[in-house]
């Protein structure tokens, strides 16, 4: 579970440009489900997914991962936390120009000093999973959207992480990959893992492996509704 | 194979021939051996003193027997310095104490 | 360890991975750089193989060379020198040496006159007759056996017999000489006996007595400067540091250039490389990790320039006789001694060389590796 | 004389490196003065952060100092010949006034940065950076060394005068002269290697098994760096003639020459690397454990410690060797 404490994210603190993204926000976000972030841009939820993911330092509050406080870490321990409990899907994937597919998935485990033998076998594993290992070796920039898509998340998985966090994943997406990646959402909530993404596309938000949608607007947070539960509730109103 | 394992395999080729070239220096030592010993006759039964590196001038010819004021009035068509004359320093003898005559090194008492 | 290890292995593919992108830019960087250190190291392969040949040939010189000094300048040793230098103890085969510059304006070249000692029966030369070195033998094409045409300075013409050449092996030191008879050199340059010598040359037979030795001769002969065979080897430690000093002075501003050119390709991060160490960072990389990635791009460079232009230098220098570097030892020089050089690699000097080479390079990207790799990793989704 | 190339390198590195190393202690006042990890402010991140630069800028300046030590020694080696009377680097360093502390302060460069990257590591292991401010303070002592270094070889280099005769190490380093060079020459050969023996010993057993008190371990410490002068002293009152073969040459130079397979290399890099180990550990006990490093930091100075006895143990046993390949007997 993540538990945020009054966050606050001021962006260029002390100039005149400063920010305000995130207002005191307090939240606690559980394990093992879907938690989607909705809001218009400029709302506050990549910033407080920045915050949540370890990228980047609360101004003031605390954050919890399950019982170890992150939010006040130096940066080396910060990113040890962050590496080894979170997985990343960015928006337009953000692979490596030039690097092959399967080097793509290796990197985030490249500073553990992980042979290579071992770590090249996990990725090629991986990267088959998603039906990929015919184009392991090809260069990222001549894949395909939906192709980068697998390979952006085989790279969120490679150092097993619990948690999945996933940024505007499917806004330059067509409708059969947006499907498609919910269905690989779907199958790693099945794994156990947990999942937070921030998204405005409804198709996302309307998804039924989305277990919590938290809304928010001008760095606070508006709303937080458990879909699950009403979606628990309408089935049984139906089998009544 | 991997772009490290390549680079470091042609770092490698630079290390062997740069060994191989250090093999080389000591086993060719030996066929200079010989060619020392000639020149080394020479210089004993001639008493030469110095290298004919530089011809140009006597007193880059003679380093180690030149005076500090043969660089500007030696040589049949010098006005002044031959290239060579820039790159030789003045001998070693011919240190601070050049201009005086007894140019003899002063005893330090070590500490 | 392996950890370690297999941590900077991955750290350096991706770097070479980085480096292959524009591979045309850095490898004509690699090219520029090698080409410094070729240049670094041949001249210091060719200054300490010259300063070897130097010491090796010249621990055989005369251990002690009596000058005349009249105002400041070289002048003739009086004959009675010898005389008076004899009853020093410890002095040995002191003997007036006859030697002097000649210059064959048929050909433009400077000779080196002179008498051979008696002691050397093998070089012994009679009226008439001349042992030369062998690049004047080149110069003037003759042979063994031909005949050496030289104009003296008082416009007489001496017609001598070559009956040797000197050989090649000992071109470094006998490349200009022209071995005469006393008789002819005196004829040659209008000198009586009693005008003496050129210099005066004596050996000691114990090396411990060489101070004590040259104490008597300043005292018997005030105006004199002695010169020790330890002076001439000091002489020739010391020349060839100062050249290789001279060159890389000149040399150095090339590694500065390099060094601002290595800074500029640094800091001037495009915002996609500025985006990668994002994506890099935002996955799990660690500040330390980007900086140790980034300082290997320096240090690969570095190490393949290091190793390639030195190997390469070694090759120029012993292999290629320094074909490059001649002319610039040549100078103005007819006369050059045709020599191949006994291979000598000084540990010190390579890494010497490596310290030059490394040090302004790796300092000169810190400061621009660090700036970079701070970016943060938030980048990524903004 | 400037214009050798190994002079010029060394200046070079010198002045780098006192470059670094004042901007370095620039850098150790401000976080003496705000460092405050618990703060999330601006500065406190901007300082964070900068600590990676020095941090790196420092371990380059080290690795380059180990090195320079190493090419001061060769290179003062090399230049014996230029100088009248000198037979190694002894008589090198002995040209002018400023060598030999020129070459002592470096030695001290390379120790103190060797314990300065000890405390780093430890440093960067704990969550909260426990010993940034020791580190930073242990800079500003560091940064004047490395000022001093850089002055001293400059005016080292620049003052070489080729005309001067200096004394070799037969001279210097004799029983019957006066000074302290002669008085380490002096010291008995039995009682020399008695010391070096049991002390290389009893320092390796203590740092295997004294992971009991924290003031044994800081005294521990201080023997190391105690060890390291005697040890020296032995190697010239004893080791020295064993390994020349000759009773009365005692110079600890020579044992860098070719000659003799280049054995002190051998001999005191162990000896260097274990005294540095030994310091770091026990100014780590002097500071004592804080509560991020409670598991992790006895284990890394046990590891230190393991480091610091084989390391003992590899110079005894070089030093073992020479005497039993030496033809010569000194003590009966």
């Amino acid at each position: 579970m993540i538990r945020l404490e009054h966050v606050t994210r001021i962006h260029n603190e002390g100039r005149p440009n400063a920010v305000v993204a995130v207002n005191d926000v307090s939240l606690e976000i559980p394990k093992e489900r879907v938690t989607v972030l909705r809001g218009p841009s400029g709302s506050g939820k990549t910033t407080l997914l920045t915050l949540i993911g370890c990228l980047a330092r609360p101004t003031q509050g605390r954050i919890w991962l399950d019982d170890e406080l992150i939010s006040a870490l130096p940066e080396r321990f910060m990113t040890e936390v962050r590496r080894r409990t979170f997985g990343f899907i960015f928006q337009r994937f953000n692979l490596i120009r030039g690097l092959s597919a399967l080097e793509n998935v290796m990197l985030p485990a490249y500073p553990t000093g992980e042979s290579h033998a071992a770590l090249k076998a996990r990725a090629a594993a991986l990267l088959e999973r998603f039906g990929l290992k015919a184009r392991m070796h090809e260069k990222s920039e001549l894949l395909s959207g939906g192709e980068a898509q697998r390979v952006a998340i085989a790279r969120a998985l490679i150092n097993d992480p619990a948690w999945i966090i996933a940024d505007e994943p499917t806004a330059s997406l067509d409708t059969a990959l947006v499907d498609q990646f919910i269905e690989e959402m779907r199958a790693l909530k099945k794994a156990g893992k947990s999942i937070i993404i921030t998204s405005h596309d409804p198709r996302i938000w309307q998804a039924d492996v989305v277990d919590r949608i938290v809304t928010m607007q001008d760095g606070h947070i508006l709303s937080v509704e458990d879909v699950s539960a009403r979606e628990r509730a309408e089935e049984k109103e139906q089998n009544a | 194979m991997r772009r490290v394992t390549v680079a470091m395999l042609m770092l490698g080729f630079g290390l062997a021939a740069l060994g191989l070239e250090s093999m080389h220096a000591r086993f060719s030592e030996a066929r200079h051996d010989a060619a020392r010993a000639e020149t080394a006759r020479l210089v004993r039964d001639l008493g030469l003193t110095d290298l004919a590196l530089f011809t140009e001038a006597r007193y880059v010819r003679h380093i180690s027997q030149a005076d500090l004021f043969t660089p500007f009035q030696d040589a049949p068509v010098s006005f002044e310095h031959f290239p060579s004359g820039t790159l030789v320093a003045p001998p070693a003898h011919l240190g601070r104490h050049a201009g005086a005559l007894s140019a003899r090194p002063i005893e330090r008492n070590s500490p | 360890m392996r950890r370690w290890l297999s941590r900077q292995a991955h750290l350096i593919d991706f770097t070479l991975g980085a480096l292959l992108r524009r591979k045309g830019r850095n490898l004509m960087m690699l090219a520029v750089y090698t080409l410094i250190i070729f240049m670094l190291a041949s001249v210091t392969f060719l200054g300490s193989a010259l300063r070897f040949e130097a010491k090796a040939a010249l621990n055989y010189a005369p251990e002690v060379t009596v000058q005349n000094l009249i105002m400041g300048r070289h002048a003739l040793s009086p004959p009675d020198w010898v005389k008076k230098l004899s009853r020093i103890r410890g002095a040995r085969n002191i003997h007036g040496r006859l030697w002097g510059y000649f210059y064959d304006q048929a050909v433009g070249a400077n000779y080196t006159l002179m008498v051979p000692p008696p002691r050397a029966r093998d070089l012994a030369v009679n009226l008439g007759e001349v042992i030369i070195g062998h690049a004047i033998a080149d110069l003037r094409k003759v042979r063994q056996g031909g005949y050496l045409f030289l104009l003296s300075p008082s416009g007489k013409l001496f017609k001598l017999k070559v009956i040797r050449i000197l050989p090649e092996d000992s071109a470094l030191l006998s490349a200009d000489l022209v071995l005469i008879s006393e008789t002819d050199y005196r004829a040659f340059f209008n000198l009586t006996p009693e005008d003496g010598y050129t210099d005066i040359a004596l050996t000691v037979r114990n090396s411990n007595e060489i101070p004590t030795v040259v104490n008597k001769i300043t005292r018997i002969l005030p105006t004199a400067r002695v010169i020790t065979r330890e002076d001439i080897l000091r002489t020739y430690e010391n020349v060839f540091s100062w050249r290789e000093g001279i060159v890389l002075a000149m040399l150095a501003t090339a590694l500065v250039a390099f060094a601002i050119f290595a800074f500029d390709k640094a800091s001037g991060l495009s915002a996609e490389e500025r985006r990668e160490i994002g994506i890099l960072k935002a996955v799990g990389w660690e500040t330390s990790d980007v900086i140790a990635m980034k300082l290997w791009e320096g240090g690969l460079i570095s190490a393949f320039a290091f190793i390639f232009g030195a190997a390469a230098a070694y090759a120029h220098v012993f292999l290629f006789d320094a074909s490059l570097l001649a002319p610039v030892l040549k100078g103005w020089a007819v006369l050059y001694p045709d020599f191949s050089l006994t291979p000598v690699v000084d540990r010190l000097q390579l890494i010497t060389l490596a310290f030059i080479t490394i040090i302004p390079f790796t300092i000169a990207t810190l400061v621009p590796v660090w700036k970079a790799a701070i970016t943060d990793p938030d980048i990524v989704m903004r | 004389m400037i214009f050798d190339p190994p002079i010029l390198a060394l200046l070079l590195a010198a002045a780098v490196s006192a470059v670094v190393a004042i901007a370095a202690a620039l850098f150790a006042v401000r976080v003496l003065r705000h460092w405050d990890i618990r703060s999330g402010s601006a500065l406190q991140i901007r300082l964070e952060r900068r600590t990676y630069l020095v941090t790196t800028a420092l371990k380059i300046v080290m690795v380059m100092q180990m090195a320079a030590l190493a090419l001061f020694v060769h290179n003062a080696d090399r230049m014996a010949i230029l100088f009248t009377g000198a037979m190694c680097a002894l008589g090198t360093l002995n040209v002018n006034q400023w060598g030999m502390p020129a070459f002592l302060v470096q030695i001290g460069v390379f120790l103190t940065s060797a314990v300065w990257l000890l405390l780093n590591r430890a440093d960067e292991m704990g969550r909260d950076y426990p010993f940034t401010r020791a580190k930073y303070a242990f800079l500003l002592l560091f940064a004047p060394l490395v000022v001093a270094s850089a002055i001293l070889q400059w005016l080292y280099f620049l003052n070489l005068d080729p005309n001067v005769i200096t004394s070799c190490c037969s001279k210097l380093f004799t029983p019957e002269g006066s000074g302290l060079q002669a008085d380490l020459s002096a010291m008995d050969p039995k009682l020399a290697l008695i010391i070096l023996f049991s002390g290389a010993g009893l320092l390796a057993a203590l740092a295997l098994f004294s992971s009991a008190g924290r003031w044994l371990h800081v005294m521990l410490g201080i023997l190391g760096g105690l060890y390291f002068m005697l040890a020296i002293a032995a190697i010239i009152s004893a080791i020295a003639p064993y390994i020349y073969e000759t009773p009365n040459h005692h110079c600890p130079f020579c044992l860098l020459k070719p000659q003799y397979g280049f054995i002190g290399y051998l001999l005191y890099l162990p000896l260097f690397a274990a005294t540095a180990l030994m310091l770091g550990s026990g100014l780590l006990a002097a500071l004592g454990a804080p509560k991020s490093l409670q598991q992790r930091l006895p284990a890394y100075q046990k590891r230190l410690n393991w480091s610091a006895a084989v390391l003992y143990l590899a110079f005894a046993g070089i030093a073992l060797y020479t005497i039993l390949r030496s033809h010569l007997i000194l003590i009966g």
